[in-house]
């Protein structure tokens, strides 16, 4: 632990305490209730672990993690939420979580000079028209080109069914890249399907249809609650596609009585795994299930690697937590290019970022075997 | 005299009223030939034909579900009939909604009580006026002049008709507070709000004790007096009925079964055999 | 003897309006005893007060030597206390025969059927219509309906909400010969009424109200006679 | 072939609305009142029932279990789900609406409105945000045509429930002792209490068998659909509603046309025309055909007596 | 004139209060943010506070006026939010003043809402109680679709419209020139747009809403909606067309949602039509019910605590929610209390025919 002063950092399960005016005032914004709660408590959890972590090594750089602030994965409390935290004194803000809220969010971090560092909001908008704005993520047009050049590359006959969520952005952001790349490459996509919100647990109709337009690899740029049910249910009516996913796939195996038997075979692309074999994944992974319970996914792990990156990038650029918010930012946008970081989510490799904020690590993908992905 | 109103027959004006002396000569302000509606299976009305003198009182009596509230549905065409015509003021009616009726001159009031019952006393009496004092939505909004000066006519005019039943000191009463006997004499002020050529009253003197139906007796011929217009109404008490209604029509299973007046109804068998049981007093 | 009912001091509010002030009367086995009064004296009020739908803040109800006070209003009618209600409040979308069906909800098994064809006598207008829906019956066929289901749970006392409202005087004269009959097969009546002429001429006793209190009472004849009486009720 | 796939997912998907549709129709036509918390104790109803499976799948069967032992497991997860979901039931209606007998139809809805997010982030406390995959009470399917058609016995299960609650609420509403003091209350509580008849008791009568109903809906929804989370039964329980009106709300029969109409609908309209637009397309036939009919389907329309 | 305003004064006094009110609120809160009193959090809110008040008070219209109920109020906050970014980002050229920009923005809002309320409002209006009900969620939930199908963009050519219905357009398609701007990206909703909505243009948006629905309930109009309310059968024999009066209730109550959803799309950068969706038109109708029905105050206060309270309640996380969800409970079982009744009678007198003040 660092100092005995009294400003504890949260009410998160930290057994660190910090001194005042050496620790950096960080928020973390995401869904913390509602439909995408599971997200959003995942980052706030992971983001918690990275910060004992770091505070625990008694350095000079402290962290001071603001309690999570809910935004209900909605684009206006998502602006509420980080006014209120920004009345708690935040400087550095991790999230949001989601797209939508930072679409939100982003616009005021850059008019207030909040260097911000999203964890898991992969539109390409997102980081678009500011400086200060980076994301731990790939963006969605990277995984959605990657896709389809996979499925190129290793399915090159394949008749391909896509399923994809019409209101959320970070699903129609992946198929439409992943439609544009795939028509370049003159590929055959024989169906696509759309759901919403409000209909995500029922796929009966979209799995005949595909079925029945022969496709033999469906393409699902969606989160890992409703492929569970497309898997569930694709099952039931017989319907044995190639299944491939992308980031947001990750959780599957984790989902709870899921029948991990249904994933065997299924491609994703994913930066993380939660029982990869490194030292580094299996401390967090512990860490998460005693501190939390439960396996995390790869949007906590994201949020562990935005504050290892936080914290590699304050080393460069040499900013203290007395500096302000401003000076702070623009410090950390100078150097934010220049560092390379190894994470959780960097497959082994190294993550770099561009000017523009993007991160540039390479998606790889992988196939579910036995249960765990294996690269294939 | 019977002969005269038989029914099915065609005759021409005014033969058809019941008492064709009144008003004899003017146009009636109210016929009805051959006016008829079913209800799936069931008769309601059939073959009702009736005049109504400019300033007539008439009375429309019969059995319970005889037809007569029915009779008013299809004059204020709460009901669009089945069969026949009606003429107001010479003028044709069919097609017409029951506000359009109204503005052509015919005014209810309902043998269920429906006031306003959320708004004033006041406030019931002025929705009465809506067409009488008129100004735009927008006039309203703005309040422009014009607002304020048909407003004033509005409260004026409201407060003079209530004054008829003495109920001005209950101007800012909700309405649906006020005792039945009020309720009833605020739905008749309602009506004449209108300002309406046919005042169809159904069954005005239900609920109110003999001294009450005494005193709302004078304030119908009063109203047809000052007025000037015709009132048609609907009572089981036969004191009202026979004392003020100049002709009275009889219904029984939809069907006309007399038309007379008073003296005439009272002494006729039918009438006595379906109607009126053997009469004590009135 | 003991009277069937026995209402001493009772107060009733409608929030802030105190609208029963104090009332006692009592009802003998086998009488029929009226309630008259101008509009809105508060007749209505006491009947549903009895029955239990309404609550007095203070004194005590006694039906057959036992307190009502408290006790909700289905229990009331499983004791014998029935009430045809003022404006009817029949069961719009049920048809007549369901409706009269329910007014022997508390009863069970024998009789039912043979009282239903005692109140079809009473009401052939009633047995033409028994299928159809009730909402759609006329002001008076409805006030029959009324009374019938009343009748089907075999009151000891029968409290009526002025019956004869709305209806033809044929009817009217009906529904006091109805009236007698049930007296006479021995079912004591609380009856309120406007028409206060043919109530008091059928009454054992009456009681006059006026804004929530009760001003006179007397036997019907007695009341008849009164000028008073005659001036404020009987149009006189 | 496909079209009756889809017309077969539409008839499940169908009969799960009706279900749900005709709890809501239950309460709303007795109780006067839309009870939008009652998507919720779906809800409720399927996480009991999945803990129970959960906790029998882990201690009692063994990893073989026969499928006798596991239809029984199965079938008390439903009757418990039931039971709890009908204490549930007469709880929130004694403590949320009976209070408020007296006030207007909104101030109940509203009420009903807060119970609803209470119930949902309640779950959300106690089972946590993760989505749980629930297993399906039955398993297996029908294979008919060599293969090119198949029907889940869910599918069947739902279509039957659906079919027996339906028939069995008409005959309970419209001939038991119970069932005609319900509509007797619909109508008017003061008379009905007139008749002897205990309002309370018979509206918590109503929110039982709204709840139990309920219960079944949610354990059928989420084996046909297996994602289970806090939010599960919100969207089910609006479209529910619409199949509800649809039908024409109050009326028993109403409720099951409405609820079957509306899967149909809604799985073709996926198939054949957009499934970016199923929603606008099942919205925009109803508004037509509660144009055409304004009480719904087989909704009565008693005209008001004037 | 005198004796009028005699008999008026209960009713007008009410009012004024209501207008005297705000304004005072609109000036103390200014004057607090001035001097740097009001936290960024609070600061925040004030807009979008001013957006739902707007909201409230127009569903009021409907609802507690008129008498139906609508489920699907937020549906036009939807077309008005969109109208009015469109309108904006368009005009962001030819109209570089951000007030005038705005104010044209609100009035196309507006506009649009009351287009689209008239053609909901002509079927819609036929149906009685709950069947309006379920219409009005059905058409807030086509609305959120269409809207999530919608590509708009702007070049000096004008406005590009698309409707990607089947997935195979996108915002290439709409062919903007090189220096066109994407308004509004399907399920993405709009991004980037300027935020130009300030504090006093809601306030004054309040104003013009109480304006309109104070002096339209206290107008013959208003006073034929509420008889309609009353009674349809007894409006109808007394004169009054029903529809139109309906009608005008309901497109009124559109309008002024639509500029309160213009308002509020110009306040954040990124506005998607998911926002609007069912829960959004529940959200306000407790405002309406919590406020009491019919009573302009009520809805104004139930707004500003309501909206505040989940975020006050940040401090208990997880369970906020479920706290917010208790005390709404609470609070209705509390005002519809016989007894709080009485007390708060007592406490504050209301006039004898309470019409909507009640
Ligand atoms: N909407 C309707 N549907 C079916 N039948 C109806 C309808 N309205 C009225 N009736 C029937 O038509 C007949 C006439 O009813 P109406 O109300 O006109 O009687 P009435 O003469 O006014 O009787 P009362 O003096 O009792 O009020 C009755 O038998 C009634 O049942
Ligand atoms: N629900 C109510 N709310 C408020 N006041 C009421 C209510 N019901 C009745 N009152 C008032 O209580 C008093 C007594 O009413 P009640 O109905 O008992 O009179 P009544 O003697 O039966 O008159 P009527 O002959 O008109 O039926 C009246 O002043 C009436 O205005
Ligand atoms: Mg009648
Ligand atoms: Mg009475």
């Amino acid at each position: 632990g660092g100092g005995n002063d009294t400003s504890a950092a949260d009410d998160g399960g930290s057994d660190t305490t910090v001194s005042t005016g050496t620790a950096f005032k960080i928020g973390v914004i995401g869904p913390l209730t509602g439909g995408a709660a599971i997200y959003g408590t995942c980052v706030a959890n992971s983001a918690q672990i990275a910060v004992d972590e770091i505070n625990a090594l008694g350095g000079d750089i402290q962290f001071e993690l603001l309690p999570a602030a809910d935004d209900v994965n909605d684009a206006e409390t998502s602006v509420n939420a980080y006014n209120s935290l920004m009345d708690k004194g935040m400087q550095i803000l991790v999230g949001t979580v989601t797209t939508q809220p930072a679409l939100s969010v982003v616009p005021l971090t850059y008019d207030d000079r909040v260097f911000t560092l999203t964890p898991s909001a992969s539109g390409d908008d997102v980081i678009e028209n500011n400086d200060n704005v980076f994301q731990i993520c790939f963006t969605d047009s990277n995984q959605g080109s990657r896709s389809a050049q996979y499925i190129n590359e290793h399915f090159p006959d394949a008749k391909i069914g896509i399923i994809y969520k019409n209101d959320e952005q970070y699903s129609i952001g992946i198929r439409d890249n992943f439609k544009a790349e795939a028509d370049a490459r003159g590929m055959d996509i024989v169906y696509e399907g759309t759901f919403a919100e409000a209909n995500q647990t029922d796929f009966n109709v979209q799995l005949t249809a595909a079925q029945s337009a022969g496709a033999d690899l469906l393409f699902l740029p969606i989160y890992y609650t409703p492929a569970s049910a497309i898997l569930t249910q694709a099952n039931a009516l017989g319907y044995k596609p190639t299944f491939f996913g992308v980031d947001g796939m990750d959780g599957i195996l984790t989902a709870d009585n899921f029948d991990a038997s249904l994933a065997e075979g299924v491609y994703l692309l994913t930066p993380f795994s939660a029982d990869a074999e490194d030292e580094m994944t299996q401390n967090f992974v512990t860490k998460y299930q005693e501190a939390y319970g439960g396996t995390p996914n790869q949007f906590g792990a994201d949020a562990y690697d935005a504050i290892y990156t936080l914290y590699q990038a304050i080393q460069a650029a040499g900013v203290t937590a007395d500096m302000a918010t401003e000076d702070i930012c623009d410090a950390l946008i100078e150097v934010m290019p220049t560092i390379s970081v190894t994470g959780l989510t960097s497959a082994g490799s190294e993550m770099t970022w561009d000017a523009n904020g993007a991160v540039s690590k390479d998606p790889t993908a992988v196939i579910i075997e036995n249960g765990t992905y294996v690269t294939p | 005299m019977n002969k005269k109103f038989e029914k099915g027959k065609m005759v021409p004006v005014p033969s058809h009223s019941i008492i064709p002396e009144r008003d004899i000569d003017k146009s009636p302000i109210l016929e009805c030939r051959h006016l008829g509606i079913d209800f799936g299976g069931l008769r309601a009305v059939n073959d009702f034909n009736l005049t109504i003198g400019r300033t007539e009182i008439a009375g429309l009596i019969g059995p319970n579900g005889a037809g007569k509230t029915t009779i008013f549905n299809l004059l204020t065409k709460v009901y669009q009939p089945t069969r026949g015509t009606i003429l107001l003021d010479g003028l044709d009616t069919s097609g017409k909604t029951t506000a359009q009726i109204n503005r052509m001159g015919i005014a209810r009031t309902f043998q269920n009580i429906r006031l306003f019952n959320n708004l004033s006393v006041e406030d019931n009496v002025k929705v009465g006026l809506h067409n009488q004092e008129h100004y735009s939505a927008l006039t309203g909004v703005l309040r422009l002049p014009w607002y304020w000066s048909r407003e004033k006519a509005a409260h004026d005019r409201a407060m003079e008709l209530l004054s008829i039943f003495g109920m001005e000191h209950l101007a800012d009463h909700a309405a649906g507070s006020l005792p039945y006997g009020a309720q009833r004499r605020l739905e008749i002020v309602r009506a004449l709000a209108t300002n309406p050529s046919l005042l169809l009253l159904d069954e005005p003197a239900a609920g109110m004790n003999p001294s009450e139906t005494a005193e709302l007796m004078e304030n119908i011929v009063k109203i047809r007096d000052t007025f000037q217009i015709a009132v048609m109404l609907i009572e089981h008490d036969m004191k009202l009925v026979m004392n003020i209604c100049e002709g009275i029509c009889v219904l029984n299973f939809g069907q006309v079964i007399a038309k007379g007046t008073a003296e005439e109804i009272q002494s006729n068998p039918a009438v006595i055999e379906a109607y009126l049981g053997k009469q004590k007093e009135a | 003897m003991e009277p069937i009912l026995k209402v001493s001091d009772i107060n009733v509010y409608y929030g802030a309006i105190h609208a029963i002030k104090g009332v006692s009367f009592e009802v003998n086995p086998g009488e029929i005893v009226t309630l008259i009064g101008a509009n809105g004296a508060g007749k209505s009020t006491t009947l549903q007060t009895i029955s239990g739908l309404l609550h007095s803040r203070t004194g005590s109800i006694e039906f057959l030597g036992e307190s009502l006070m408290g006790i909700p209003a289905h229990k009331i009618v499983a004791k014998g206390l029935a009430q045809v209600p003022e404006g009817r409040r029949i069961f719009l979308q049920m048809t007549v025969e369901e409706n009269l069906q329910m007014g022997a909800y508390t009863r069970s098994g024998a009789g039912i059927d043979q009282d239903l064809e005692k109140v079809y006598t009473h009401f052939p207008r009633l047995m033409e219509r028994r299928r159809q829906i009730a909402g759609t019956l006329s002001g008076g066929e409805q006030q029959m309906l009324a009374m019938g289901r009343a009748l089907m749970s075999r009151p000891k006392l029968l409290m009526l909400d002025e019956p004869s409202m709305g209806l033809a005087p044929i009817l009217v004269e009906q529904i006091f010969e109805i009236i007698r009959t049930l007296h006479k097969a021995g079912t004591t009546i609380l009856l309120v009424e406007q028409n206060a002429q043919a109530a008091l001429s059928i009454a054992d006793r009456g009681y006059v109200l006026e804004t929530g209190r009760i001003v006179t009472s007397g036997t019907g004849q007695e009341l008849l006679a009164s000028p008073e009486i005659k001036r404020a009720y009987l149009g006189g | 072939m496909e079209f009756l796939s889809y017309l077969i997912t539409g008839i499940s998907l169908g009969s799960i609305y009706a279900i749900i549709a005709l709890g809501y129709t239950m309460v709303y036509g007795i109780a006067k009142m839309l009870n939008f918390a009652h998507g919720d104790v779906i809800m409720v109803g399927a996480y009991v029932s999945f803990y129970v499976t959960m906790f029998a799948g882990s201690n009692l069967l063994g990893d073989d279990p026969s499928t006798l032992a596991s239809g029984i497991v199965a079938l008390v997860s439903v009757l418990l789900a039931m039971a709890v979901c009908t204490v549930l039931g007469v709880v929130i209606e004694g403590l949320a609406y009976r209070p408020l007998r007296q006030a207007g139809s909104l101030a109940v809805l509203i009420t009903a409105i807060g119970v609803s997010y209470f119930l949902q982030n309640a779950a959300q406390l106690l089972f946590g945000a993760n989505p749980k995959n629930f297993t399906p009470i039955v398993s297996g399917q029908l294979t008919l045509f060599g293969g090119q058609l198949r029907i889940s016995y869910v599918a069947l299960l739902t279509i039957a429930a659906c079919v027996v609650i339906m028939l069995g609420l008409t005959t309970f509403t419209g001939k038991s002792r119970m069932g005609k003091a319900m509509r007797a209350c619909s109508e008017d509580r003061g008379a009905a209490q007139l008749m002897g008849i205990n309002v309370n008791a018979t509206i918590s009568m109503t929110f039982a068998i709204g709840s139990a109903l309920a219960a079944v809906a949610g354990v059928l929804l989420c084996s046909y659909s297996p994602v289970l989370q806090p939010t599960t039964g919100s969207m089910p329980g609006i479209k529910a509603f619409t199949a509800a009106v649809f039908g024409g709300i109050g009326s028993i029969p109403g409720a099951f046309l409405g609820g079957l109409l509306l899967g149909i609908i809604e799985a073709l309209a996926q198939a054949y025309i957009s499934t970016q637009l199923s929603n606008t397309i099942l919205f925009a036939v109803l508004i037509v055909v509660l144009l055409v009919k304004p009480s719904g389907l087989l909704g009565k329309y008693v005209p008001e007596k004037v | 004139m005198k004796s009028y305003f005699k008999n008026m004064k209960t009713i007008t006094k009410a009012d004024y209060a209501t207008y005297l009110g705000v304004i005072l609120a609109f000036i103390v809160v200014s004057i607090c943010q001035s001097q740097g009193l009001v936290s960024r959090s609070l600061g925040g809110m004030l807009v979008p506070i001013c957006c739902y008040v707007c909201m409230s008070v127009s569903l009021n219209l409907t609802v507690g006026v008129l008498g139906e109920l609508s489920l699907g109020h937020a549906g036009f906050m939807s077309v008005g939010a969109f109208s009015g970014i469109i309108t904006a980002m368009s005009l962001q050229s030819a109209v570089p003043n951000d007030l005038v920009r705005m104010v044209i923005a609100l009035v196309a809002g507006a506009f649009f809402a009351a287009i689209v309320g008239f053609i909901v409002g002509i079927p819609v209006l036929r149906l009685r109680g709950d069947y309006l009900a379920i219409v009005t969620l059905a058409f807030g939930e086509i609305i959120k679709d269409l809207i999530n199908c919608l590509l708009v963009g702007w070049d000096e050519n004008g406005l590009h419209i698309a409707l990607n219905v089947d997935g195979t357009k996108s915002m290439s398609s709409l062919g903007l020139s090189e220096n066109g701007i994407e308004i509004i990206k399907g399920a993405q909703g709009a991004t980037g747009n300027a935020r130009i909505a300030t504090f006093t243009m809601g306030f004054v948006l309040i104003m013009i809403t109480l304006v309109v629905v104070l002096n339209l309930v206290r107008s013959r109009t208003g006073r034929a909606v509420m008889a309609i309310r009353d009674n349809r059968i007894a409006a109808e024999s007394v004169g009054i067309n029903v529809t139109k009066y309906k009608l005008i209730a309901f497109v009124t109550s559109a309008s002024l949602a639509g500029a309160a959803g213009a308002l509020f799309g110009l306040n954040y950068s990124n506005v998607t039509a998911a926002q609007f969706d069912f829960n959004t038109s529940i959200l306000v109708l407790v405002y309406v019910v919590l406020g009491g029905l019919g009573s302009i105050w009520g809805s104004i206060i139930a707004t500003v605590v309501l909206y505040v309270l989940p975020e006050a309640l940040r401090q208990f996380s997880d369970y906020r929610m479920l706290v917010y969800a208790i005390v709404l409970i609470l609070v209705m079982l509390a005002t519809n209390n016989p007894q709080v009744r009485a007390l708060i009678s007592r406490i504050i007198p209301r006039r004898k025919g309470a019409a909507i003040d009640e």
